[in-house]
């Protein structure tokens, strides 16, 4: 299913991964710093997915997402400093601060509804590839949904309407249950399924799976460029399923930058990697392992990864000021865009 | 030029000339419900037919799809059948589609329609005889229309499809076959009530089938020299209270009428914004006409003693003006 | 999978079928002289799977059931009389009136609910099994469902739920749509559904399936008896699926009597089958077949099955008469039992 | 014995020592939401590890088993989470356990709990942050609980799992930590309003979360000379309408405090029902306090301005008097 890479496509890759997990760490610092409270949710590891997806997609294709859609917003192209404002509620923010972390979203992207009822980003993306269909210009809707949502019902209603009106819709399910603790052991949701392999869900109703490691970046954007094609085709939605181990930070309710702020010196071995995160770091962050690809066997390379990650950091820097210094939504605007 | 049609004439022919001008209009559903009506859909099938389509039986993944479709520039018009399943797509219209303009900062627009037959229909017996409009009013973000005639019908349900706000028409299984004049092919602007009877003596406020009976008992309080305004809110969210508070203060007297359960009820409802906007306008205790706090039976006989009638109505007045 | 049965159960098990397709006969007779109006729905062409079912269960067993609930009500031993009046809406019905044809129930005879939500009874099936899984006695839950029902998300939740937690629970889908019309040629909802085979469904959840034909009541008892035992045992729900062809008085949106009043002399060859519904008299009625069975090199059972018929009719005749005499319920009665 | 608790801890005390009295009451989810008291789940879960139980992440079918398995004989506590969740279960609770009892004729028995954290919690945003009370309300039925103390949560739990009606608890994610004192593990009826505070010139009709600020609201005015009357009807359905109404017939003036936006509040419901029944009481305009008709915004500056306060219920008092 690997395909290799061209090397421009895996550079592009890395900058979205890296902007992604440095977005990420920005947000984790402001939670503990207080600048926001509420439930929130991270994406760290599941990088490779996201941005594999995003690059697989047109401007005029559209998305919906979840509460877990940070990285994906960011992947896409939003501006990086009216994300974390709007994670701030700030007026400056993406939506602004009527929503908040767990409703970024700008149709400008192509965004249409980024959903915390779990279910919703499924459900709403076959009526988004309805409405691609109706347009017959062979644009295409992707639907970014957890693990969980294929707990509720209305998913498979959707994945059934989709299936039966062969709608131009990718369903990219980010399983990221591995190892994720469960309500019963102070953690986070975890999936709930008795189904031992969440394929023979959409293989009931005739939908073509694939499920694919969703660690490695080229394994992901391979996978899913040929989903696109195919919906593009008109040959009717596929369902993927890309693999991840939880990371730790998010298995707890409350998530907490556990393996701390990312350290790309571990991909050229000059930071350990040892301790209770090991493996993680070894095997299952996208960015380290994408970083070891790019590295691997090409020394020189290394000095374009840390300047890149330093223009990342620099981008944050400003985008982090920027959600600092954004006002609060004035009061006079309470009760605008109750309706249309 | 003046046409004589029904409810579901006037419905299908404000969908078909949607469909007409709008080439992302499209239907989801039957909107006709069991009766000698369904035939209506025929035409429309065959005009249009890769944009009317006949979804599963899941009104859940139905609404969503519509949500969706809405945000991704299609107009869609989602039939939900009975009132009662409407509730199985309540988290689609309540948490999604009402919510996504706010929640964006007027980012995401939802065209979506949605359309059910609810309320007390003959033989439905609870699970198919619910009135579900008050269960759905509280919700911030949804217009609710109620149409009560074919003029109304038709001009409402344009507004619904041309608006950018997701919008609920609550059609009833009675009124249907209704037929009346339909003077104009125009749109009805939402949120403003309609004056269907004037009169000095006493408002009544009914709401949707209600409007029927309310001129009934009009007209036979008309005999008894009590003249009785009857106003049609039209549109439920948003509600048009001037019309009614205006109505209140010529008149000082108020029955509100509305087929669901009298708790939680729009009557209730409408009864108290009068008491805090209008109070000073009233002369005697406002008079709530509703069905009482329980399902509705299946027999026929129980059945009609549950809803309102141009009696029960007609009584409420004259409390209204015993009482001082 | 077929086992041949005992004669006995075979008897019995005619004597129930002769009995539910005389009472749908009956309903249907007093629908057309308007002794009710509004919608309804005949269980004829079923009567193999509704008796086999039944035949399986013990008393402290439970049920739910659907709009199609004639049927079961009756094989399960309700009285016609209360059954009937019931569905005229009369205050000697099974449920005082206040429930009419689509909701028959009787919790004396293990019907926990009887919902005319299309999903109701497969999803609180889940739970009635839930309840016998904490009684620890060996009692299991049966939830009869049509095929539309799967097309609704919570019954693929309810699914999931039990098979999770190994709920004692048979499901058990009558599956109508074959030769059924649909609602763009003026028929009465039918399957929609991308599963070409909706055994695929609970297969995706790891429960246990099985297809049976729904006609063959040998068969049928068969396979439920299976299904049954397994839930007893402990090991969890079962999925089965009872094939039968719609029939013809049920494709159109309002049933009709369209083959008649069943003559019996139609499986002694006495009477003619020909004509526009052949087919089914000769393979779909599963009362036509059974009696086939019973009458194969075996003529003197011909006087026990026409006894049996006149016997089952008298009790029809007179069920009826009980509910066109019972009064309506009185209007002093109108909130009872809003509340328990 | 007087016991000192959290509203979190009477809940689980109720659920507690309804399981060890009943071996038929079981707990499906998790009833303490996202905050520090989600620990004490820890003890039930030791406890009764086959009677406490998480299901999946589907309302519906969690919904659907509650009352297939309180049909069935059980007493299922089911936890719908957040309140705008329990939409996903809208069905399940108004077509199903809500109507079984009146449709069987008294036969079948739906003794089902249902629980939900509802309201403006603190950064929910518009889909975690909805008041879900209001759009219950019209379901005949169902019963619908509101308690506002730990006292009150301790005895309707205690009915409401002893209840053999479906029950809906509304809880909010903000009482969750209020302590105070249980004086006795007893049953509060259902059904029965209590007066939270005595006086003689103002109502004040407060639900759920609000008795805190229609409290705190009193005790500032009685530093003016204001002496008001806090009813907490506790069960919203079935409403206690009697203890309303003779309340406001002592003191003429009424103020309805509701979380819930205003149209079709249960404030607006309470305002309709006394407009009516007890008009002839009433010295003033009913003041009803609500939130705006609008989805709740996750900024926190934005957030604080949608719900009543001490403040705005005290302004509200003060306008009952100043008009006449
Ligand atoms: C309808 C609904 N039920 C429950 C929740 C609470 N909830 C929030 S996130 C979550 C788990 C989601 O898991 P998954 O879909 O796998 O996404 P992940 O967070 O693992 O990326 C749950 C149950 C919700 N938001 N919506
Ligand atoms: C939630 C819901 N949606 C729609 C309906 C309308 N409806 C009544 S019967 C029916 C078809 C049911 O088909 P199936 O489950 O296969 O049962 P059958 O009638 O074929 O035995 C539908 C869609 C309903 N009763 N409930
Ligand atoms: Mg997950
Ligand atoms: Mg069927």
């Amino acid at each position: 299913m690997t395909k290799p890479q061209t090397d421009d496509l895996r550079w592009k890759l890395f900058e979205t991964m890296l902007l992604m997990r440095r977005f990420e760490e920005s947000v984790s610092r402001l939670n503990e710093q207080k600048h926001f409270t509420g439930h929130y949710h991270l994406y760290i590891g599941e990088e490779a997915t996201g941005s594999a997806a995003m690059a697989c997609l047109e401007p005029r294709d559209t998305i919906t997402t979840t509460h877990r859609n940070h990285g994906h917003v960011i992947a896409r192209g939003a501006d990086p400093g009216a994300a974390l404002a709007e994670i701030l509620g700030r007026a400056g923010g993406l939506n602004g601060g009527r929503g908040g972390t767990i409703h970024l979203c700008d149709p400008a992207l192509g965004f249409l509804s980024t959903s915390g009822i779990v279910g919703g980003s499924i459900s709403m993306g076959s009526g988004g590839a309805f409405a691609r269909k109706m347009k017959k210009d062979g644009s295409i809707h992707m639907a970014f949904f957890g693990d969980s949502a294929l707990e509720e019902g209305v998913a498979f209603e959707a994945l059934n309407i989709a299936a039966l009106w062969k709608l131009p819709c990718v369903f990219l399910c980010e399983n990221n249950s591995a190892e994720a603790w469960a309500p019963g052991s102070g953690g986070y949701t975890t999936l709930v399924h008795a189904a031992h392999d969440l394929r023979a869900i959409p293989a009931a109703l005739g939908i073509p799976t694939t499920r694919v490691d969703g660690v490695d970046v080229d394994a992901c954007h391979a996978a899913i460029m040929e989903g696109v094609a195919r919906c593009r085709a008109g040959e009717g939605p596929v369902f993927i399923e890309a693999m991840t181990k939880r990371w730790a930070g998010s298995a707890p309710l409350w998530p907490e930058l556990s393996t701390g702020v990312t350290d790309l010196r571990m991909a050229t071995g000059e930071a350990s990697t040892t301790g209770e995160h090991h493996a993680w770091f070894e095997h299952d962050d996208p960015v380290l392992r994408l970083a070891r690809t790019l590295l691997a066997g090409a020394p020189a390379n290394k000095a374009r990864v840390f300047d890149m990650d330093a223009r990342v950091r620099a981008r944050m820097a400003e985008a982090e000021a920027f959600a600092i210094a954004s006002p609060s939504p004035a009061a006079a605007t309470l009760l605008d865009h109750v309706f249309a | 030029m003046s046409e004589h049609m029904s409810i579901a004439q006037a419905l299908i022919a404000a969908i078909a000339d949607a469909m007409a001008e709008d080439p992302m209009v499209c239907l989801l559903g039957s909107p006709l419900g069991l009766g000698p009506q369904r035939m209506l859909m025929n035409g429309l099938r065959e005009a249009h037919p890769d944009r009317v389509l006949d979804p599963p039986t899941c009104e859940a993944g139905n609404a969503a799809l519509g949500v969706g479709a809405a945000m991704g520039g299609a107009r869609p018009f989602v039939d939900l059948s009975t009132g009662s399943f409407s509730f199985l797509a309540f988290s689609q219209i309540v948490n999604e589609a009402a919510v996504a303009h706010y929640m964006s900062n007027g980012k995401v627009r939802v065209p979506v329609t949605y359309h059910t037959l609810e309320g007390v229909r003959g033989g439905g017996a609870p699970q198919h005889s619910q009135n579900v409009h008050a269960l759905f009013w509280n919700a911030s973000g949804l217009e609710m229309l109620a149409p009560a005639t074919p003029a109304d019908m038709y001009g409402l349900a344009r507004s619904a499809i041309a608006s950018d706000n997701p919008t609920f028409i609550m059609g009833h299984a009675k009124l249907l076959g209704l037929e009346g004049p339909v003077p104009e092919r125009k749109a009805v602007p939402i949120g403003k009530a309609d004056i269907k009877r004037r009169g000095r003596d006493v408002t009544i406020v009914a709401i949707h089938l209600m409007v029927h009976p309310a001129l009934a008992a009009a007209e036979a309080l008309a005999k008894e020299g009590i003249d009785v305004e009857v106003v049609d809110p039209r549109t439920l969210a948003p509600l048009d209270e001037a019309t009614i508070l205006s109505s209140v203060a010529k008149t000082g007297r108020l029955v509100v009428v509305d087929e669901a359960p009298l708790q939680g009820s729009i009557a209730s409802g409408i009864a108290g914004m009068v008491a805090e906007r209008g109070f000073h306008s009233l002369k005697a205790p406002i008079q709530r006409v509703a069905r009482p706090d329980a399902p509705v039976a299946f027999a026929a006989g129980l059945e009609a003693l549950l809803v309102p009638t141009a009696e029960t109505i007609a009584a409420a007045v004259k409390r209204t003006l015993s009482t001082s």
